[in-house]
């Protein structure tokens, strides 16, 4: 059975880190890379296999579980260490291990200089590892090591060059945001453990609709809170900082945790969970409140940030804010779509990104770029194609995938989300060739002193193939077709909810409460599907893409000192150039209290009410004692005369 | 006959007593201890006990008081130190004091002796306090303290020899 | 008899070492060493030969003590009890070997080492009150010797604040074991302190049930310590020596919670479900006050110890959940705490040995500088902030479960300790380990020797190996914890009114499924409000 | 002839006396030799009343215990004057009142 293999997916990630970490050092730069790469190709072959086997599975059966060990239990309670596959699993393992091999080829290239080289390939492998079990998992448990571990290694790769106190302080960062997310999460995984009595995924999500009410209290506290694990790591507003500050790390980093894998955790939980989403209208609301929301404002920070990395770091949190607001009005497919193309356009900007960086010796700032264009022709077309795919020019993936985002928000969710996306959309292709014209165009602006020059055969190959990918990727999902959209069928025995089953048993409950239900007939209207809709969406949004291109050409091309012009004396710039001051927020509303209060703590009631109150006991028995001690003159006769004293009152008492 | 012999004995010890406390001079104080001592003796030979009687003579009187004097010898304490008092105000109040406890425990032998029935005493066999009775009880019920209390006397010996051998600091 | 030679043989070997001259100091060590290691090993035995699916006593001796007061010399080892035996015996040995550098009194250190060892296992084999409270107080004189010579600057200090706090709860805990004992001699007409035959026969009114358990409690909460009563920790921690800081960290806390798991729940069950409410929120306020304040900890060990505050709040809410998640959680924990804390502390002492200072603000990038130390400083580091996968998180998340089947919000207020945790370690770790070497004197730090390294990875090891196969750990207690809390079982003392109004219905789906009862006014009306929002998405 | 003519509570009467004699001494006198002497007094006072019970009931452990007090009596006094030739090495009186160094 090839299906026997699924363990050893994550398996060979985490042999290859362990190897690296332990003897990279002794083994030289050479095994290292060849190890590491070499870990990821046998999990990649794999995962094919395992694919392979996955569709010899006969008829009906849709998950293949392996349960490897019992990890820990207590009573009725027990978790397994077992590995689930699915139709969503194996689209997230070829997205990881795939890409993750892509990117781990051009680390190879990309980090050659490095020190501890060594380090990186096992935080790398490591991060990967973590990244398949949590994709893998077939329960909330494992889901959730996996879920942490991509967080630390996270932490680890933020903070690669840890002498910076920038870099340590992001790495820091990311890990306590993300670990608010996780309380949160772990919280949902034990109310549902106290409803359901299990936290297999399998299970759950099979007795969902029979236990819990529709819209009722319960499904709505749980899903809220794994909606908050899920704005950790995929970084929605509220917890979105630690993600910009996250380009403090190397930028293969940057492309595969912060772009192509990590941040869709998020994601891939809520199309997991899909079922008890589906049970709460208010979270889906939400939902798709915060990921429209997060969508424009990103895009508002990213239209002023300087920082090449920083441009695109906001560009993704942008971009999952899109696959939220599918996931809030229901359209998981349109989701895990736009997730998947968004994996190959974006970490084939990143690694762009990289490539430029590299080819300048390491500077930055885009205001020293421009004009790169022919000292860099690979990077300039593959970073090009993939700017069109994010900005949503047809054909590319991107503009299929988002525009089924856009299709569904609009019929159904309402006309808000729709116009939250279409402007995110027109500022995404704004500022994303902001980024390319002031990169590759106009004036060079490099320093004088620098030579830039093109990167080597081992990091544009990979830029080429995924540049490959990021056009036809869209063919996973073509529109009109819905008969043939690929994804969705291959997805639909995951995303399966019967509403009306639900909706009965919950009146069921209720009634057995003594309670009525609400009339829920006008949620099982079906719904239509309009094909004219849909074309005129996909001009319209075609039309927006290329405005935001062209406004971008005039504005740093055509009339470079527009910019200048139009924001001078705005105050709304300043806001938007400081990301809102909502680091600044966070800083004076949480973190400033919480040290000072500590303080306070420690000084005040540690030191001063609890110690000064047992030291005060201490200090009166104290007192009484000198008091007492002038007694004790050092006279023995003193002593003498005590016992008779005491003898005598003795004899009186007698009396 | 008794009563004879008792009340002369018993003043003679209690005026050395009092010779003890009141001479100035540590000298005069031993020797009048010794005396006190040998009364005793004689008391405890009233009494029957003449083997305690013997021990008191030869340890008390003999070993002990001989060590007293020797050690008042060697520390060549002047006579009538002066400072072998305290202050009058202070004695006046410790004799009063003393005379408290002298009239409590008294009061309190009275009242004790004279509320209980004390007119049938035991009558003595001959064998009483002679050295094989007290030996047979010492060695049968008591071993056990009187090796403890050789030991003891090991302990005080060893003690004795260090702490006046060596410097204190 | 095997259990008590095992648990006298430290006492053997210290006696032994009495005798050895003092010069030679290599022969010493070995010696206690090799008694430390030989302890450890017959304890292995133990747990191997233990039955698992017995929640009795195992491994009994039940002699005759002091016949005339009935107290006997009564040991046993049963689930709750065995591991904290075979961590004591471990810690003890790992403990031997990091005191390897002691400079002074060698002979004296081994000494009252090997006897800590034998008073802290007396306590957790005593199955007679007396015998308990002789060991309680008999494993403290090691200790405070400890503290007291081979301690930091303000050792005497810490040495008398640890001793006092410690003394002063027993004290009341003697109280409450006279009254125990003559209560049972009243009521059963049996003169014993024979704890099992107690926990059979104890019945006291409730309200004298809550006085005895405050005593008990004031001694446990104080070894444990709970907040308001964990001051003396601090100090303690920071002025012993490292051995003694493991010790005191992986043991002797212990020893609180395993007294609340051996007394207050088995004696008093009603009076502890009574107190619950009070217990969870001091554990809460020590989890959350507890990390904060090691949060702006100057000194590492400080730290260090503050987090025990926080951790041992987790053990404590564990146990007082009353039911299996939580008591089995609260018990793995103990062990974990034992092992991260212990390990965190070996690891401070070994840069305290090389800098001579704890201060965290004289370090920073050390990582550089220690590859090895950074990594086992990492590894144990996030042990000890529970990641999953590592030994830390399978307590946590246990007691957590546990907690939250009595109320969620308890368990919302604990697991924002988690949080907390992630703060005050990460923001260490970064001032110790990372930026730029600042500090000349930290440039040439060697890093861990072959020594130092034998104490940590063996900790290491078990971490991950309690964090992904826990189970030969928590077999061991899964019958006595269930044969527990039978007997504590909240629904023992519950008022008998609460379930009148279910109906049958309920009771059917009441230990899973959504409550249908759970459904009430307000909540009907928060319900209403959500059904509206399926009207706002369709406009 | 020597019947128990003498009661028990003259005895008993003497062994008082004797016993506050020792104690005055103690009280009264400074020095350290004769303080010593009045402890004496004290612990014959009690032989008195020891053996006296003894007589009067018939039993010897009265003399056992009076051999005992002997016992201590002999120690007591050798060690007792070796602590004093000790002190007077240090400072050369027998002063009581010049030695105050038995404080806490």
């Amino acid at each position: 059975m090839l299906l026997k293999l699924t363990c050893l997916i994550p398996l060979f990630p985490l042999i290859g880190s362990i190897i690296n970490g332990f003897f990279g050092l002794k083994i030289g730069k050479k095994a290292v890379g060849f190890i590491a790469c070499g870990s990821m190709t046998l999990s990649f072959l794999t995962s094919v296999l395992v694919y392979v086997g996955y569709l010899m599975l006969p008829e009906g059966q849709h998950v293949y579980e392996q349960v490897v060990w019992t990890w820990f239990g207590a009573s009725d309670f027990n978790v397994d260490f077992g590995f689930q596959v699915d139709p969503l699993t194996l689209v997230m393992i070829f997205v990881v291990t795939g890409i993750g091999l892509i990117i781990h080829v051009y680390a190879v290239g990309y980090m050659q200089e490095e020190f501890s080289y060594y380090r990186f390939f096992a935080y790398f492998n490591l991060f990967v590892s973590a990244m398949l079990l949590l994709v893998m998992g077939n329960n909330f448990l494992l889901m959730f090591i996996g879920w942490e571990g991509v967080g630390l290694c996270s932490y680890f790769l933020i903070g690669y060059y840890f002498e910076k106190k920038s870099a340590c302080d992001a790495g820091t960062k990311a890990f306590i945001v993300n670990r608010v997310g996780d309380f949160a999460f772990l919280l949902a995984v034990m109310y549902i453990f106290n409803i359901f009595g299990t936290i297999d995924f399998t299970e759950v999500m099979h007795a969902a609709p029979e236990k819990l009410i529709y819209a009722g209290e319960a499904v709505t506290i749980i899903t809220m809170l794994l909606f908050v694990g899920a704005t950790g790591k995929s970084a929605q507003i509220p917890l979105y900082t630690w993600l910009p500050d996250a380009m403090e790390g190397p930028t293969p980093v940057s492309a595969l945790i912060h772009a192509a894998t990590m941040v869709t955790a998020g994601v891939y939980m809520l199309v997991r969970c899909s079922v008890l989403f589906n049970l709460s209208p208010m979270t889906m609301t939400v939902v798709a409140f915060i990921g429209g929301g997060t969508a424009i404002m990103a895009a508002t920070i990213g239209m002023t940030q300087f920082d090449i990395k920083r441009v695109l770091a906001y560009s993704t949190v942008s971009q999952i804010g899109y696959m939220f607001m599918a996931c809030g009005v229901g359209a998981y497919t349109a989701a895990i779509f736009h997730l998947v193309t968004h994996a190959f356009f974006k970490a084939c900007l990143f690694l762009g990104s990289g490539s430029v960086i590299h080819g300048i010796h390491g500077e930055q700032d885009m205001r020293k770029m421009g004009g790169l264009k022919k000292h860099m022709p690979i990077t300039y077309w593959t970073f090009l194609i993939s700017a069109l795919t994010i900005a949503g020019i047809p054909p590319l993936a991107g503009f299929f995938s988002k525009d089924e985002v856009l299709y569904h928000s609009l019929m159904d969710g309402n006309i808000i989300f729709w116009g939250m996306g279409i402007s995110a959309a027109l500022l995404t292709a704004f500022y994303m060739f902001r980024l390319v014209f002031m990169t590759f165009h106009g004036e060079s602006r490099v320093d004088p002193s620098v030579h830039p020059h093109e990167s080597p055969k081992m990091m544009t190959m990979p830029l080429v193939v995924l540049a490959g990918l990021a056009t036809v990727g869209g063919m996973l999902g073509l529109p009109f077709l819905h008969g043939w959209h690929i994804l969705h069928n291959w997805l639909e025995p995951v995303l399966h909810f019967d509403l009306a089953n639900a909706l009965q048993h919950s009146e069921h409950m209720l009634h057995e409460a003594g309670r009525h239900a609400p009339s829920w007939a006008h949620l099982l209207e079906p719904k239509e599907h309009n094909g004219w809709i849909e074309f005129a969406l996909m001009v319209f949004s075609t039309v927006v893409a290329i405005t935001g291109v062209v406004g971008a050409y005039i504005f740093y091309i055509k009339r470079p000192d527009l910019p200048e012009k139009f924001t001078q004396g705005q105050w709304g710039l300043d806001m938007v150039q400081n990301k809102y001051y909502v680091d600044e927020l966070y800083d004076d509303v949480f973190v400033k209290p919480t040290v000072e209060g500590s303080n306070l703590l420690w000084k005040e009631c540690d030191a001063k009410a609890i110690d000064g109150a047992v030291n005060g006991a201490a200090k009166t028995i104290g007192w009484f004692s000198r008091q007492a001690q002038t007694l004790q003159s050092g006279f023995v006769r003193n002593y003498a005369l005590f016992i008779v004293v005491g003898f005598i009152s003795l004899l009186l008492a007698m009396f | 006959m008794e009563l004879l012999i008792f009340y002369p004995l018993a003043g003679f010890c209690v005026a050395l007593a009092l010779g003890v406390i009141f001479n100035k001079s540590p000298v005069g104080s031993a020797i009048s201890l010794i005396g006190m001592m040998l009364g005793l003796a004689g008391i405890f030979v009233l009494q029957q006990a003449h083997f305690i009687a013997i021990l008191q003579i030869i340890i008390y009187a003999g070993a002990i008081m001989v060590l007293f004097m020797f050690v008042i010898m060697l520390l060549n304490l002047k006579q009538g130190e002066n400072e072998g008092w305290a202050s009058r105000e202070k004695n006046l109040l410790l004799s009063v004091l003393t005379g408290f406890l002298a009239i409590g425990i008294l009061y309190k032998i009275w009242q004790v002796l004279f509320s209980v029935d004390m007119d049938t005493p035991a009558s003595l066999p001959d064998s009483f306090g002679t050295v094989a009775v007290i030996g047979e009880t010492l060695f049968t019920d008591f071993v056990l303290p009187f090796e403890v209390a050789s030991i003891l006397l090991l302990t005080a010996m060893v003690g004795a020899v260090v702490l006046a051998k060596t410097k204190l600091d | 008899m095997f259990l008590t030679l095992i648990t006298f043989l430290p006492l053997i070997g210290a006696l032994f070492l009495v005798f050895m001259p003092k010069e030679s100091v290599a022969a010493i060590k070995q010696t206690a060493l090799a008694v430390a290691v030989a302890d450890f090993l017959l304890s292995i035995f133990l747990w191997t030969n233990f039955d698992n699916t017995s929640h009795k006593m195992q491994f009994e001796l039940n002699v005759p003590w002091i016949e005339a007061w009935g107290i006997n010399f009564h040991v046993g080892l049963d689930g709750i009890s065995l591991l904290l035996y075979v961590m004591t015996t471990f810690l003890t040995m790992i403990c031997v070997i990091a005191s390897w550098d002691v400079k002074i009194h060698v002979r004296e250190y081994m000494i009252a080492m090997l006897t800590l060892s034998t008073g802290m296992l007396g306590v957790f084999i005593a199955l007679d009150l007396f015998m308990f409270y002789v060991f309680w107080e008999f494993q403290l004189i090691p200790m405070y010797i400890i503290i007291g010579v081979w301690g930091g600057p303000r050792r005497v200090y810490a040495s008398i604040k640890f001793f006092l706090f410690t003394a002063v709860g027993s004290l009341l805990m003697l109280v409450a074991i006279l009254w125990i004992y003559l209560h049972i001699q009243e009521t059963t007409g049996v003169a014993t302190a024979d704890i099992l035959y107690i926990t059979e026969h104890l019945s006291a009114p409730l309200g004298t049930q809550k006085w005895l358990w405050m005593a008990f409690f004031l001694a446990f909460a104080i070894k444990v310590p709970m907040f308001p009563f964990h001051t003396w920790l601090p100090d303690a921690h920071v002025e012993a020596p490292t051995a003694g800081s493991v010790i005191l960290a992986g043991v002797l806390l212990k020893m609180g919670t395993y007294g609340f798991l051996r007394f207050n729940l088995p004696f008093f069950p009603q009076a502890s479900y009574e107190f619950v409410p009070m217990i969870a929120w001091l554990s809460i306020i020590g989890i959350i006050y507890g990390a904060l304040v090691s949060m702006v900890q100057v000194d590492l060990k400080k730290l260090v110890a503050y987090s025990s505050v926080s951790h041992l709040g987790f053990v404590m809410l564990g146990i007082f959940a009353l039911n299996p998640y939580g008591i089995q959680g609260a018990l793995i924990q103990n062990i974990n705490h034992g092992i991260s804390t212990g390990a965190l502390f070996l690891l401070v002492g070994i840069i305290y040995d090389r800098r001579h200072t704890r201060l965290i603000s004289e370090f920073g990038g050390l990582a550089k500088i220690m590859p090895k130390y950074a990594i086992c400083f990492m590894i144990v580091a996030l042990s000890s902030i529970g990641l999953p996968g590592m030994n830390g998180f399978v307590g946590e998340f246990l007691i957590l479960l546990g907690v939250f089947q009595v109320n969620g919000l308890w368990a919302a207020c604990a697991t924002s300790g988690v949080i907390l945790a992630a703060c005050y370690i990460l923001w260490m770790f970064q001032r110790v380990m990372f930026l730029e070497v600042k500090n000349p004197k930290n440039m040439n730090l060697k890093d861990m020797n072959v020594r130092e390294m034998f104490t940590v990875v063996p900790l290491i090891i078990l971490i991950f190996w309690i964090g992904l196969y826990p189970k030969p750990f928590m077999d061991t207690f899964d019958a006595s914890v269930t044969h527990l809390v039978s007997k504590v079982n909240p629904d023992n003392f519950r008022p008998k009114q609460e379930h009148h109004d279910n109906d049958h219905n309920d009771k059917q789906n009441e230990k899973h499924g959504e409550h249908a009862r759970l459904i009430t006014p307000t909540e009907m009306a928060s319900l209403n409000h959500t059904l509206q929002m399926p009207a706002l998405i369709k406009e | 002839m020597l019947e128990n003519s003498v009661p028990l509570s003259h005895y008993l009467m003497l062994s008082a006396t004797l016993f506050v004699i020792g104690v005055a001494g103690v009280l009264i006198r400074r020095n350290v030799i004769v303080v010593f002497m009045s402890i004496e007094i004290m612990l014959n006072a009690v032989n008195i009343s020891l053996i006296a019970f003894d007589n009067y009931m018939n039993l010897s452990n009265g003399q056992i215990f009076s051999f005992m007090v002997m016992c201590v009596a002999a120690a007591e006094v050798s060690v007792g004057l070796a602590i004093i030739i000790a002190l007077h090495r240090n400072k050369p009186s027998v002063n009581l009142d010049d030695f105050n160094l038995l404080k806490w």
